[in-house]
């Protein structure tokens, strides 16, 4: 699996992420800088965290509109994986990628911790490699990560298979009480129709070394190469 | 020649007001063999301020112990830097930003990380560890709660965006620091051990170039406020705060690194308190050279910046360096990059001198050396400290022990600050082994089976009680600390942060937490590499505790066996050691 | 020439910075407050002298960065 | 009765976003932008009916909570 991460100024977890797809899938991506408006040919994209341009107006939001977004739109649609993680989901919502919005957390506090995360749809080339309804223990960091969208959207969303995680309790429970941010229906992460394009808040990069707390984010990179290979 | 700018003239009043007394004017008037303009006035009360001649605490800050096999660079410099094995070094310092967080607690707070980060990239080293010392008032003080979200959340707005995990800290609250918060910060940089980077200029004719945020009216008199007494107005008053902008840091750090993995830098220097004033002053002093500037050529992001304002602005994300003229182009292209500002505004010369032209005159021109050689220097008076009566255990009241056990987890002190750090992105960069809430905070080094314990520490009460009990204290509390995640203790930055030097008791307690530091750190082989001051921490005559807060770095030859503090399963043994 | 911009979240999208403020308001002591909504206030200047013009261009600029149009609604006028 | 707050930076004071907003403006194509502040517009719902009280109360508000004295003005309105 050949895969690219785009750099955005501002984005600081592409290392994080270069490291991750190294690591996990034996094969190191190319970081692309966003003045490139070449983008190498990959099967995966990955739009990694940071606070891109400062995330100044809003999260993503000035990132959306660079000219690497429009390759990287390009690209997904010919169907070509597309992966945004905290900052870089926010940027494939601002830059129509994916729907819906988010928003400041219901706490208005940054909040850096690991959660629980419940894998709602394991039939997809991002998450093939989890059980279904399987709970991750992956951190999260951010401070816009509350996801809203319409009540028709999210209930398209619920009937399509198209969220991927959601905030729950370590047993599972999908309750107020697991979610973080204050995300509507406690959706963490969510696919695009054709389920090639993958958003989610939390830091599955961060969750591949059991000294540093869990190896539960492998399982995604896992599944990518061995979807994409 | 160019026409010299005069300023009204120099009133006994204007002196006073730039923090200076008689006696120091007068040595002024003696080196400049004439009364200075406004301009060299406002230089020199910048250079002179107790905050970078470090003239009440100098004397005493030698007795402390710096140097060791590890040392590479121990203090004077932007950091101190040690010698970690396999060519690497870590370069680290701890810096304050006490009083312009009491007025503006986000920006306060937040300026202070980013001011210390440059601090440490400056050297070559790439931030990979934040951590703080934090102290407030009582709890019941309505001020405290807002002070205190202010603080926590700028420094996170400010550490979180730059990519840097923020992994431990302190916490102590006490009515005495009501009105004086401090809000001490560390970074703890990577670097090359044979590519760390020094301020000390070279090479006459060579350029100087400014890089970086463009420079505005931010904090003019912040030099001069670190180092006054807070009175009732100083609220009133409210200077112009510098508000910081950690996605311009951002891209400074990462053009910086660019620039400093070529062979391009002749010397550099963060443009910290006193901004372009003291980055020049010292670069040039410690080349024995003179410089020459072109403050026309400042970028600026306000018109009719006068030659005062430009010297004195505390504008942040901004750095002077001295390039090989050679490396120009390829200097200006990654800043170019990197979208920051890049500009030559001056030379070095072999005169001594500083010399500022603008709009066609000359606004300054005196000799570099005598604004650092020639600072005041006090040997305060001291009054010791009283010895305290011991308190016999029988005269105490009984106290039922479960009761007690809820009382102090309850402390704010004591109670968990899990609330606080979960605010930080303590996780980033992806190599935090032990994270906030232990002893110390271990994070994995790149591509290695190395690791740093980093921890901050401080007893204010132990200090108040006896300085040279709770200076020598803190210091083997955090050697305590980093053994216990299972490092070996390499060196410590401090902040000492005191009420007003002038009070003989005041000066007996520094004095008092210095000798105690020096004593436990020559007892352990844990040299001081770096560290600030921070005095006058004093509202309407009343001190704050005394806070030598220190900041310790260790090393684990393999991280990956490093402990933390949890019991690990049902039916292990638990054994106290120790006295 | 100078332009205002004010966007402000689509009723029906929860504001909790607003919700914030209305509570520490409260606690504060600040009786009768009924609801706060926070938005954004921009001001912009423009070189443009034609105001249909000004007024064009400002409209793409919300529609294409300024605000977003999924949970905000963004409403144009001049100082001048 | 419904009260506007409008809360800007003070002239001299650093606007990062401001500066990152025009930047961007001047990327995605959009010319002649000179200059662009950001600031917060607070719209707040009020139990009085009284418009020197309200005034007077929402006066207060700004000093203590809303704005941020050392570095943002406000300025009070009201919608009715
Ligand atoms: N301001 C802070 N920022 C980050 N971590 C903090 C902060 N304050 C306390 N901590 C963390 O909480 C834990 C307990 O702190 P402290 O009570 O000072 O520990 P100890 O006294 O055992 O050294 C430490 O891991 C420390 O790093």
């Amino acid at each position: 699996m050949k895969s690219a991460v785009i750099v955005f100024p501002g984005s600081n977890r592409e290392g994080d992420a270069w490291q991750a797809l190294a690591e996990v899938t034996g094969s190191a991506p190319q970081l692309v800088w966003h003045r490139d408006s070449e983008l190498p040919k990959v099967d995966l994209v990955v739009v990694p965290g940071g606070f891109s341009y400062g995330d100044y107006l809003r999260c993503g939001a000035i990132a959306a509109h660079s000219p690497i977004m429009r390759e990287v739109k390009a690209r997904a649609g010919k169907g070509v994986a597309v992966l945004g993680i905290c900052n870089g989901f926010q940027i494939l919502t601002e830059a129509g990628l994916l729907p819906g919005a988010l928003l400041r957390n219901a706490a208005l506090k940054f909040v850096c911790r690991n959660v629980n995360l419940k894998v709602e749809n394991s039939q997809t080339m991002f998450t093939g490699g989890y059980e279904q309804g399987q709970v991750l223990s992956v951190p999260i960091a951010h401070h816009d990560g509350n996801y809203h969208a319409d009540a028709a959207t999210l209930d398209k969303l619920e009937q399509s298979g198209r969220v991927a995680f959601r905030y729950c309790e370590a047993n599972g429970a999908v309750t107020a009480a697991g979610n973080p941010n204050g995300s509507a229906r406690n959706i963490a992460g969510i696919f695009n129709e054709t389920k090639t394009v993958l958003g989610l808040m939390p830091h599955p990069e961060n969750a591949i070394d059991i000294l540093l707390g869990s190896v539960d984010g492998r399982g995604l990179f896992r599944s990518l190469a061995e979807a994409l290979s | 020649m160019t026409a010299f700018a005069t300023t009204a003239s120099i009133t006994p009043n204007i002196v006073a007001e730039h923090g200076l007394t008689a006696d120091e004017y007068q040595s002024i008037l003696k080196i400049m063999g004439r009364a200075p303009n406004l301009t060299e006035l406002g230089i020199f009360s910048v250079m002179w301020s107790e905050h970078c001649s470090y003239k009440s605490s100098r004397r005493w800050l030698k007795r402390l112990p710096t140097e060791g096999p590890v040392v590479i660079q121990g203090p004077g410099e932007n950091a101190g830097v040690i010698d970690i094995g396999d060519g690497q070094a870590v370069v680290f310092k701890m810096e304050s930003h006490n009083h312009p967080s009491f007025i503006e607690p986000y920006q306060g707070a937040a300026t202070g990380v980013g001011g210390i980060m440059r601090d440490v990239f400056t050297m070559g080293a790439r931030p990979i560890a934040n951590l703080n010392a934090l102290r407030f008032g009582s709890p019941a003080d309505p001020k405290t709660r807002h002070l205190v979200a202010g603080v926590v959340a700028g420094i996170g707005g400010y550490g979180n965006c730059m990519g840097v995990p923020t992994v431990g800290g302190e916490v102590n609250f006490h009515p005495s620091y009501n009105g004086n918060i401090l809000v001490n910060a560390m970074t703890v940089g990577l670097a090359q051990a044979d590519k760390i980077f020094y301020s000390k200029a070279a090479g006459v004719g060579n350029p100087v170039i400014y890089v970086g945020a463009k420079t505005g009216r931010d904090g003019i008199h912040g030099a001069t406020m670190a180092s006054a007494e807070f009175n009732e107005d100083s609220e009133e008053k409210r200077p112009t705060v510098q508000v910081g902008d950690p996605f311009t840091e951002k891209l400074l750090l990462e053009a910086c690194l660019e620039l400093m993995a070529t062979d391009a830098i002749v010397s550099i220097q963060d443009m910290g308190a006193a901004g372009l004033t003291s980055s020049s002053v010292e670069m040039s002093s410690k080349g024995g050279l003179g410089i020459e500037f072109d403050l026309d050529k400042v970028p600026v992001r306000e018109t009719g910046m006068t030659a005062y304002e430009i010297m004195l602005s505390e504008s942040q994300e901004r750095m002077l360096m001295v390039l090989k003229p050679e490396a120009m182009e390829k200097a200006r292209a990654i800043f170019e990059k990197w979208e920051l500002d890049f500009a030559v505004i001056g030379r070095l010369t072999d005169t001594g001198r500083l010399v500022l032209k603008k709009d066609g005159k000359v606004q300054a021109d005196m000799p570099v050396e005598p604004l650092v050689s020639e600072a005041p220097v006090y040997d305060r008076p001291t009054a010791a400290t009283p010895a305290q009566a011991p308190v016999a255990a029988s005269a105490l009241p009984a106290i039922e022990p479960l009761a007690a056990l809820k009382t102090l987890l309850a402390c704010p002190d004591l109670a968990s600050k899990r609330w606080i750090w979960e605010q930080y992105d303590h996780l980033v960069m992806g190599r935090t082994l032990q994270r906030p809430g232990g002893d110390a905070a271990v994070v994995r080094l790149p591509d290695s089976k190395k690791g740093l314990a980093v921890s901050t520490d401080c007893t204010p009460r132990y200090c108040f009680a006896d300085p040279k009990m709770g200076g020598a204290q803190a210091v083997a509390e955090s050697w305590r600390n980093l053994t216990a995640v299972g490092a070996t203790p390499l060196a410590l930055t401090d902040n000492m942060n005191f009420g007003n030097p002038q009070r003989p008791e005041i000066m007996g307690q520094f004095a008092g937490c210095v000798e105690g530091m020096r004593e436990a750190c020559l007892a352990l082989d844990y040299p001081v590499v770096s560290g600030n001051v921070s005095l006058y921490n004093e509202t309407n005559g009343k001190g704050i505790l005394p806070t030598p807060a220190i900041g310790g770095v260790g090393l684990l030859q393999n991280a990956d066996h490093s402990v933390s503090l949890k019991f690990k399963a049902e039916g292990d043994a638990i054994i106290l050691l120790g006295a | 020439m100078k332009a205002r911009v004010h966007i402000t979240l689509k009723s029906g999208v929860l504001d909790p910075q607003g919700r914030a403020i209305q509570h520490a308001l409260g606690v504060m002591g600040f009786a009768g407050v009924e609801d706060v909504r926070q938005g954004k206030y921009i001001e912009i200047e423009l070189k443009e002298t034609d105001r249909a013009k000004a007024k064009a261009n400002l409209d793409a600029m919300c529609q294409k960065l300024l605000a977003n149009t999924v949970i905000e609604n963004y409403a144009i006028d001049f100082a001048d």
